[in-house]
C-alpha cells in the first residue's frame, strides 16, 4: 500500500542557469498524516508544495523525479487533466490571508467556486455547503458573512475562510504554506488549532510548510528538514525534538527562540555547521551530475 | 565623544527617558469627511513610564497595539498630541527640528525593514558616514570601519550597495549606522522579524554584545516575547494603546499579572511537542 | 535570477546604442549643417521644382532626396531643420525639466500649503488642451525660436511636476528618509541629498521624452504656420508643404516625416534606456 | 441598477468634486482671458475695410467691450457666461455658444470612437501579452507598446495619410462626411443619428472618414492602456488569490479573465482618465490634419483670426469636458471598487 502523496527524487532547476533548487527530494505523506516541511528562506520548502500543485513559477522547471498523487503520476499527465485532478483531490491554504482572497468577489463564491465550476455542483447545494463549512471553522452568522467582501473582515476571519475554502471539496491532501506567518501570535494559536481540528475531522493528508520549529511541534507528526533544496533529515516529531540527528537540524533547533530556556535558545548557527551541510549538498550535486 | 553627561550625574537620579501621559492620535484619512479635517484615531492613550540608564526595555504587543508609534514618538519622528517626553531631562515633546538637532546624535534608531531604511543609491560606507558628517565627527572613515568591524561585516563592505547584501547583512549595516554615532540610546523596531531564525539569532547576539560593550540604553520593539526574554531586562506590554504590564523580565515570565500577557505567553508555540496548554 | 538580469541588460544596451546612435548622428549633422548640406536650404529654383530623389527617373544629380515645389533641396532643408529641432529640444527640454521637477519635488516632499498651491495650479493647467494652448501662446508671443521654447516650458512643466511629485511622495514614505531625519538632517537637505538621487532616473527618462515632445510641438506649430518664418527650414514646415503636394511629390512629406519619427522614437527610447542603465539593482 | 449606498457614494463624489471643478474652471477662464488680451494687433481693426477711421475702430471696440479694463471685461463676460451667453464671435458675428455647440458633437464623436478603439486595441494587447508571457509574443507586445508610447498622435496621423490615403487609398483622409451626400440630420451627432434613422450608408461613410483620425488619436492611448494593464495584470497574477485559483483547477484563460482582470483594471482606470483628456486635447491638431470639421479645427481658425470671444468659449468648453471626464472616471472607480462601495 503506497502513501497518498509520494515524491521521489524530485529535482527542480532554474531555467537558464540550470542551478538546482530542489535536490532529489523524496518524501511520502499518507492519508491522515501531518508532515512538516521546515527550513530557512531559500531552502525550497514552499517549492515542493508548488511542484505538487502545479503552480511553480515559469522560471522553474522540474528536471527529474516523480510526484504521485493517489497513484497518478502527475508529471506524466496532460496539463488539463492534472489541473482537474488537483482541483478535485488537493487544496492549498496560502500564507497571507490579506492577499489570498479576491478583493472584488464576495466570500460565498470564493468558498464554492471550485464546487460549481470544476465539480459541477448546483448553486443551492454549493451555498448550503458554504454555510456548513463556515460553521465548521467557527464563524458566527455565516449567512451574513457569505455576502461580505474580504476587506470587511479581519485577518483571522479571512484565514478561517481560506481554510473553509480549502476543505470545500473534501480534498484528500492539503498543502498549508506558512498559513500563520502573517498573523499575531494569539490568532496563530487559534488558527493552528483549527487546522488540526479540521484535518483530524476530515482525515486529510496535510503538508505543513513553515520556518518555525515551534509550530511544527504543535501540529505535525513527522517532518522533513530542508537545506538548499535537500532533505537533510526526515523524522517523527517526537524523535526529532528529543534528539535531532543531523548537525544542521540541531543548530536550527538551538537557534529557535524558547522563552522557558533563554540561555540555551537563540544560539547563532556555527559557521562550521553551514560549511559541513553545504559540502554535503555539493557532494550530492556532483553525484547527481555524474549519474546523468 | 563626551556625550554621556547625564550618566555621571548620578545623585539626581535622572532616568534617560521620562514619559508622562503620552498621547498620540493620527488622522484617519480613510474616514475623511467631505469638508473639514479627517477625524483622528487615538493610537496611544496616555502612557507613563521611565527608561533608566543602561536598561534594555522590551516593548511587546500585537499588531495595532501602538508599539511602533510609541517608538517613533520617542525619537520624535512624530509629534505627540498630549503628555510629555523628557530625554535626559530635556522636554522634547514639542521641540522643533532645530532644537532636536543637537540631541539627534544621542539617540538613534534601527528600522524594521533594512531594505527600505538604506538608501538604494548610496554605498554602505556613505550610509554609515552620513550621520557622522552631519554631527561633525572627526576620523569619519576610521569610525565607519570600526562600526563595520563591530557588527562583524568587515571594512570591505563599505564599498557595496544595499541590494548586494543579504537581509541579515543589511540589518547589520543598520546597526552599524546607529552605533557609529556612539549614541546613549538606541531604538530597535522589530529588527529581526523579517529574518530567518539563524540570522535572527546572530543579529540578536550581536546586539546583546554591543549593548554590554558600549553601555547602551536600548528599547527593543517586538511582537515576540521569546526574543525579548533573551535580550531585555525589562518588559512593557502594550495592548490597544495602553500599557497593561511593565516589569522586570524575570517577573513577567514567571508570574504575568495582566491577562493579556498570559494570553500572549500561552500562545507562543515552544519547540517542544509536550508543551502544556497546546 | 542573474541570467534574467543579463538578458534585460542586453536589451537595454541595444536600445541605448540604437537610439543614442541616431541622436548622435543628428547632433553632428546639426552642428556641421552649413558644411555638410549639399545645397543652400533657402535657394529656390522654380525650374528644378519637385525633382524626385536620386534613384527615380528624372532625378538631377546633387539633389539626393529631391526638391520641393519651390525647387529647394529636401536633404539640405532636413539637415538645417535638425539645427532648429535640436536647439528647441535641448533648451526647452532642460528648462521644462528644471522648473517642473523643482516644483514637483517641493510639492511631493514638503507637502502642506506648497503642495496645495502647486497641485491646484497643475489641475488648472491640465484642463487646457495643450496644443491649443501652445498655438494661443505663439499667437500672443509672436513667432520665433524664443516663443516656441517659452510656449513649451509654460505648457509642459506639469508633466515633470506630476511625475516627480508622485515619485517624491513614494520615496518620502521609505524608512531611509526617516533614518536621515533621525540622524538630524534638515528637511531641505533630505530633499536634495536623499530624495533627489532616487527620483533622478525618472527625471532623466522624462527629460529626453520631453525633448522628443519639444521637437513634435515645434513641428506642429510649423505645421499650422506659427513656428518661425514660413521660409525657414523646419521639419514641421516641410511636412506642412508635403501634406499639400502629397499626390504630386510624396518625397517632400516622407523624408522629413521619417526623420521626425526616428528622432522622437530615439529620444524616448534613449531616456528609458538611461533610466534602466542607472538603476543600481539592474547594474 | 444602483443600490442606495452606491448612489449616496456617487453623490458624495460629485459634491466633493464640484468645488475643485469650479476653481479649476475659474482659473482656466482667468488665464485665457488675460493671455489673449495681450495679443498684439487689434482684432477689430482687421475686420474693417482698409479705409476705416479711428472713430470706426473705437465704435466697434466699444461694441465688443474691448475699450474697458481687463478686470471689467472679465466681470461682464463672466456675468454673461453664468446666464449662458458666451458673447458674439468677432469673425462670424454669430453667438459663440451656437458655434461651439454646432461643432462639439463632431469632436465628441471622434473622441469617443478613438477611446473605444484604444480600449479594444490596448485591452487585447495587454491580455495577449499576459497570456503568452515569457514568449516572443510578449516581447512583440512590449516593443509595440514602446513605439506606440513614444510617437504622438500627430505623427501617426501623417503616417496614416501617407499609407492609407496615398499609397493604398482605402480610407478617407479629409472631412467628416462625403460632401456629395444628402444629409437628413437634425442634430450634429451624425453617427448617433444615422443609427437611429437606420441610414447605415451614411453611418458607414462617417465611420470611414473617422477611422484614420480616430486611430491616430487612439494609438498612444492604446499603448498606455496596454502597458499599464499588462503591468497591473503581471503584478496581480503573482498574488495569492490568483495562485489559489490555479490550484482549484481553473485554466490559464479563466484565471486571467475571471480572477485577475477586474482587479488589474482598477489601477489602470484612474490613469486612463487623464490620458483620455490628452486624447481629446489631441483632436485640435488631428482635426486640422484631417480637415475634420470639429471644435479643434475651429479653435485654430479662431486663434489665427484673433477671434477673442470664440477662443474663450472653446477653451472653457474643453476645460469643462476635461473636468467632467475626470469626474466620470472617479465615479466609475467607485462603482467598480468594492472597497469604496462597501466601506
Amino acid at each position: 500500500m503506497s502513501a497518498f502523496l509520494e515524491i521521489e527524487g524530485l529535482s527542480a532547476v532554474l531555467a537558464g542557469t540550470g542551478a538546482r533548487l530542489l535536490r532529489s527530494v523524496s518524501l511520502a505523506v499518507d492519508t491522515g498524516e501531518v508532515r512538516g516541511l521546515v527550513g530557512e528562506s531559500g531552502a525550497g520548502k514552499s517549492m515542493i508544495g508548488k511542484a505538487v500543485l502545479g503552480i511553480l513559477p515559469k522560471a522553474v522547471r522540474v528536471a527529474e523525479g516523480a510526484i504521485r498523487l493517489d497513484g497518478h503520476d502527475l508529471l506524466a499527465m496532460r496539463p488539463a487533466d492534472r489541473r482537474r485532478l488537483i482541483g478535485s483531490v488537493a487544496a492549498l491554504i496560502p500564507q497571507d490571508p490579506l492577499t489570498a482572497l479576491n478583493p472584488s468577489k464576495r466570500i460565498g463564491p470564493q468558498i464554492t467556486d471550485r464546487l460549481v465550476d470544476i465539480l459541477g455542483w448546483g448553486k443551492a447545494d454549493a451555498q448550503a455547503r458554504a454555510l456548513e463549512l463556515l460553521g465548521e471553522v467557527h464563524i458566527e452568522d455565516p449567512e451574513r458573512v457569505i455576502g461580505r467582501y474580504p476587506h470587511e473582515l479581519s485577518g483571522g476571519m479571512r484565514q478561517r475562510i481560506l481554510i473553509a475554502s480549502a476543505f470545500a471539496a473534501e480534498p484528500r491532501l492539503i498543502i498549508a504554506d506558512e498559513p500563520t506567518t502573517a498573523l499575531d501570535v494569539t490568532v496563530q494559536k487559534q488558527i493552528l488549532k483549527l487546522i488540526g481540528e479540521m484535518q483530524a475531522h476530515h482525515g486529510t493528508a496535510l503538508v505543513f510548510v513553515t520556518h518555525d520549529l515551534g509550530v511544527v511541534s504543535k501540529v505535525c507528526q513527522s517532518l522533513s528538514v530542508l537545506y538548499a533544496g535537500k532533505v537533510v533529515e526526515d523524522a517523527r516529531v517526537a524523535d526529532f525534538f528529543a534528539a535531532p540527528r543531523h548537525a544542521y537540524s540541531r543548530a536550527l533547533l538551538a537557534a529557535t527562540p524558547k522563552y522557558t530556556d533563554p540561555a540555551a535558545s537563540l544560539q547563532p548557527v556555527d559557521p562550521s555547521v553551514i560549511e559541513a551541510v553545504t559540502a554535503e549538498v555539493a557532494v550530492a550535486d556532483r553525484e547527481w551530475i555524474h549519474g546523468r | 565623544m563626551a556625550g554621556n553627561g547625564s550618566a555621571t550625574n548620578a545623585p539626581g537620579h535622572l532616568p534617560l527617558y521620562q514619559v508622562r501621559g503620552l498621547k498620540v492620535a493620527l488622522p484617519d484619512l480613510a474616514a475623511k469627511p467631505l469638508f473639514g479635517p479627517p477625524p483622528r484615531i487615538d493610537i496611544l492613550t496616555g502612557l507613563d513610564f521611565d527608561i533608566e540608564q543602561g536598561t534594555a526595555l522590551g516593548i511587546v504587543g500585537g499588531s495595532g497595539s501602538g508599539k511602533s508609534t510609541l517608538g517613533r514618538a520617542l525619537l520624535r519622528l512624530i509629534e505627540p498630541t498630549g503628555g510629555t517626553i523628557r530625554f535626559a531631562g530635556t522636554d522634547i515633546t514639542h521641540l522643533d527640528e532645530t532644537g532636536l538637532r543637537p540631541l539627534r546624535k544621542r539617540f538613534h534608531m534601527i528600522f524594521q525593514d533594512p531594505m527600505s531604511s538604506l538608501n538604494p543609491r548610496r554605498r554602505v560606507g556613505a550610509i554609515i558616514a552620513d550621520p557622522l558628517h552631519l554631527h561633525g565627527f572627526d576620523r569619519v572613515r576610521e569610525r565607519v570601519g570600526e562600526a563595520l568591524d563591530h557588527v562583524g561585516l568587515g571594512r570591505a563592505f563599505a564599498a557595496r550597495y544595499p541590494h548586494e547584501l543579504s537581509g541579515g547583512q543589511r540589518q547589520r549595516v543598520g546597526i552599524a549606522r546607529a552605533i557609529a554615532l556612539e549614541p546613549e540610546f538606541i531604538l530597535a523596531d522589530e529588527i529581526v522579524s523579517g529574518l530567518d531564525v539563524s540570522s535572527q539569532a546572530q543579529v540578536l547576539n550581536l546586539l546583546e554584545r554591543l549593548v554590554a560593550e558600549l553601555g547602551l540604553t536600548l528599547a527593543f520593539i517586538s511582537h515576540d516575547l521569546s526574543v525579548i526574554r533573551r535580550l531585555c531586562s525589562e518588559v512593557m506590554v502594550l495592548h490597544r494603546g495602553q500599557i497593561v504590564e511593565h516589569a522586570p523580565v524575570g517577573e513577567v515570565f514567571a508570574e504575568p499579572r495582566a491577562a493579556y500577557t498570559r494570553q500572549l505567553l500561552d500562545a507562543i508555540p515552544l519547540p517542544d511537542p509536550d508543551q502544556p496548554g497546546w | 535570477m542573474l541570467d534574467g538580469r543579463a538578458a534585460v541588460r542586453r536589451r537595454i544596451n541595444a536600445r541605448l546604442w540604437l537610439s543614442g546612435g541616431w541622436l548622435a548622428l543628428l547632433a553632428i549633422v546639426a552642428l556641421l549643417a552649413p558644411w555638410l548640406a549639399p545645397k543652400d536650404p533657402l535657394a529656390q529654383d522654380l525650374f528644378a521644382a519637385r525633382l524626385p530623389p536620386f534613384w527615380m527617373a528624372g532625378a538631377e544629380p546633387g539633389f539626393w532626396l529631391g526638391t520641393d515645389s519651390l525647387g529647394r533641396d529636401v536633404l539640405s532643408r532636413i539637415m538645417h531643420g535638425a539645427r532648429i529641432a535640436l536647439a528647441v529640444a535641448l533648451v526647452a527640454g532642460i528648462a521644462t525639466c528644471l522648473i517642473g521637477s523643482a516644483l514637483g519635488l517641493v510639492a511631493g516632499f514638503m507637502r502642506g500649503w506648497a503642495d496645495r498651491i502647486i497641485s491646484r495650479l497643475v489641475d488648472i493647467w491640465m484642463a487646457f488642451p495643450p496644443v491649443l494652448f501652445a498655438i494661443l501662446l505663439i499667437a500672443v508671443l509672436g513667432t520665433g525660436l524664443h516663443s516656441i521654447i517659452i510656449a513649451i516650458v509654460v505648457i509642459d512643466w506639469t508633466r515633470f511636476c506630476r511625475v516627480v511629485r508622485a515619485e517624491a511622495l513614494n520615496q518620502s514614505a521609505m524608512d531611509y528618509v526617516a533614518s536621515a531625519k533621525v540622524a538630524g538632517r534638515t528637511r531641505l537637505s533630505i530633499m536634495v541629498r536623499e530624495i533627489l538621487p532616487n527620483v533622478l532616473p525618472t527625471i532623466v527618462a522624462l527629460v529626453t521624452l520631453e525633448m522628443g515632445i519639444a521637437v513634435i510641438v515645434e513641428a506642429i506649430l510649423s505645421f499650422v504656420n506659427l513656428s518661425i518664418s514660413t521660409d525657414a527650414p523646419t521639419w514641421g514646415g516641410m511636412i506642412a508643404e508635403g501634406r499639400i503636394s502629397i499626390h504630386q511629390a510624396w518625397w517632400v512629406l516622407v523624408f522629413p516625416l521619417v526623420t521626425l519619427f526616428l528622432t522622437v522614437l530615439s529620444f524616448s527610447q534613449f531616456g528609458e534606456g538611461l533610466k534602466d542603465h542607472f538603476d543600481p539593482v539592474l547594474r | 441598477m444602483l443600490s442606495g449606498s452606491l448612489s449616496v457614494l456617487l453623490l458624495r463624489i460629485v459634491l466633493g468634486r464640484l468645488a475643485t471643478m469650479a476653481i479649476t474652471l475659474f482659473g482656466v477662464a482667468v488665464i485665457v482671458f488675460v493671455v489673449i488680451r495681450v495679443v498684439p494687433g487689434n482684432p477689430v481693426a482687421m475686420m474693417l475695410p482698409p479705409g476705416a477711421t479711428e472713430a470706426d475702430i473705437a465704435r466697434l471696440n466699444a461694441l465688443y467691450g474691448l475699450d474697458k479694463s481687463i478686470p471689467e471685461q472679465f466681470v461682464i463676460w463672466l456675468g454673461g457666461v453664468v446666464q449662458g451667453d458666451f458673447g458674439t464671435s468677432i469673425s462670424t458675428r454669430q453667438p459663440v455658444l451656437d458655434l461651439v455647440l454646432g461643432r462639439l458633437p463632431a469632436t465628441l464623436e471622434l473622441s469617443i470612437f478613438a477611446l473605444v478603439l484604444a480600449v479594444i486595441i490596448g485591452g487585447v494587447m495587454a491580455l495577449t501579452g499576459t497570456r503568452f508571457r515569457g514568449t516572443r509574443t510578449e516581447g512583440a507586445v512590449d516593443v509595440a507598446n514602446g513605439v506606440g508610447l513614444s510617437v504622438p498622435d500627430f505623427l501617426w496621423g501623417l503616417v496614416f495619410i501617407l499609407l492609407f490615403g496615398v499609397l493604398w487609398p482605402i480610407f478617407h483622409i479629409s472631412g467628416r462626411i462625403s460632401p456629395a451626400l444628402d444629409l437628413p440630420f437634425v442634430t450634429q451627432f451624425y453617427v448617433f443619428e444615422s443609427i437611429v434613422r437606420l441610414r447605415f450608408d451614411l453611418w458607414w461613410d462617417l465611420l470611414t472618414h473617422m477611422f484614420m483620425p480616430a486611430l491616430a488619436l487612439a494609438i498612444p492611448l492604446a499603448a498606455i492602456i496596454s502597458q499599464l494593464l499588462k503591468q497591473s495584470l503581471k503584478e496581480t497574477m503573482h498574488l495569492d488569490y490568483v495562485v489559489l485559483a490555479r490550484t482549484k483547477g481553473y485554466g490559464e484563460n479563466r484565471v486571467i479573465v475571471g480572477e485577475a482582470l477586474r482587479n488589474a483594471v482598477l489601477p489602470t482606470l484612474t490613469l486612463i482618465g487623464v490620458q483620455f483628456t490628452f486624447l481629446i486635447g489631441g483632436t485640435v491638431i488631428i482635426e486640422r490634419l484631417f480637415s475634420y470639421e470639429g471644435l479643434g479645427n475651429m479653435a485654430i481658425d479662431a486663434v489665427i483670426n484673433r477671434d477673442l470671444p470664440l477662443i474663450q468659449g472653446i477653451v472653457i468648453v474643453f476645460a469643462l469636458i476635461f473636468t467632467v471626464v475626470n469626474l466620470i472616471v472617479d465615479m466609475l472607480y467607485a462603482v467598480l471598487n468594492p472597497r469604496l462601495r462597501h466601506a
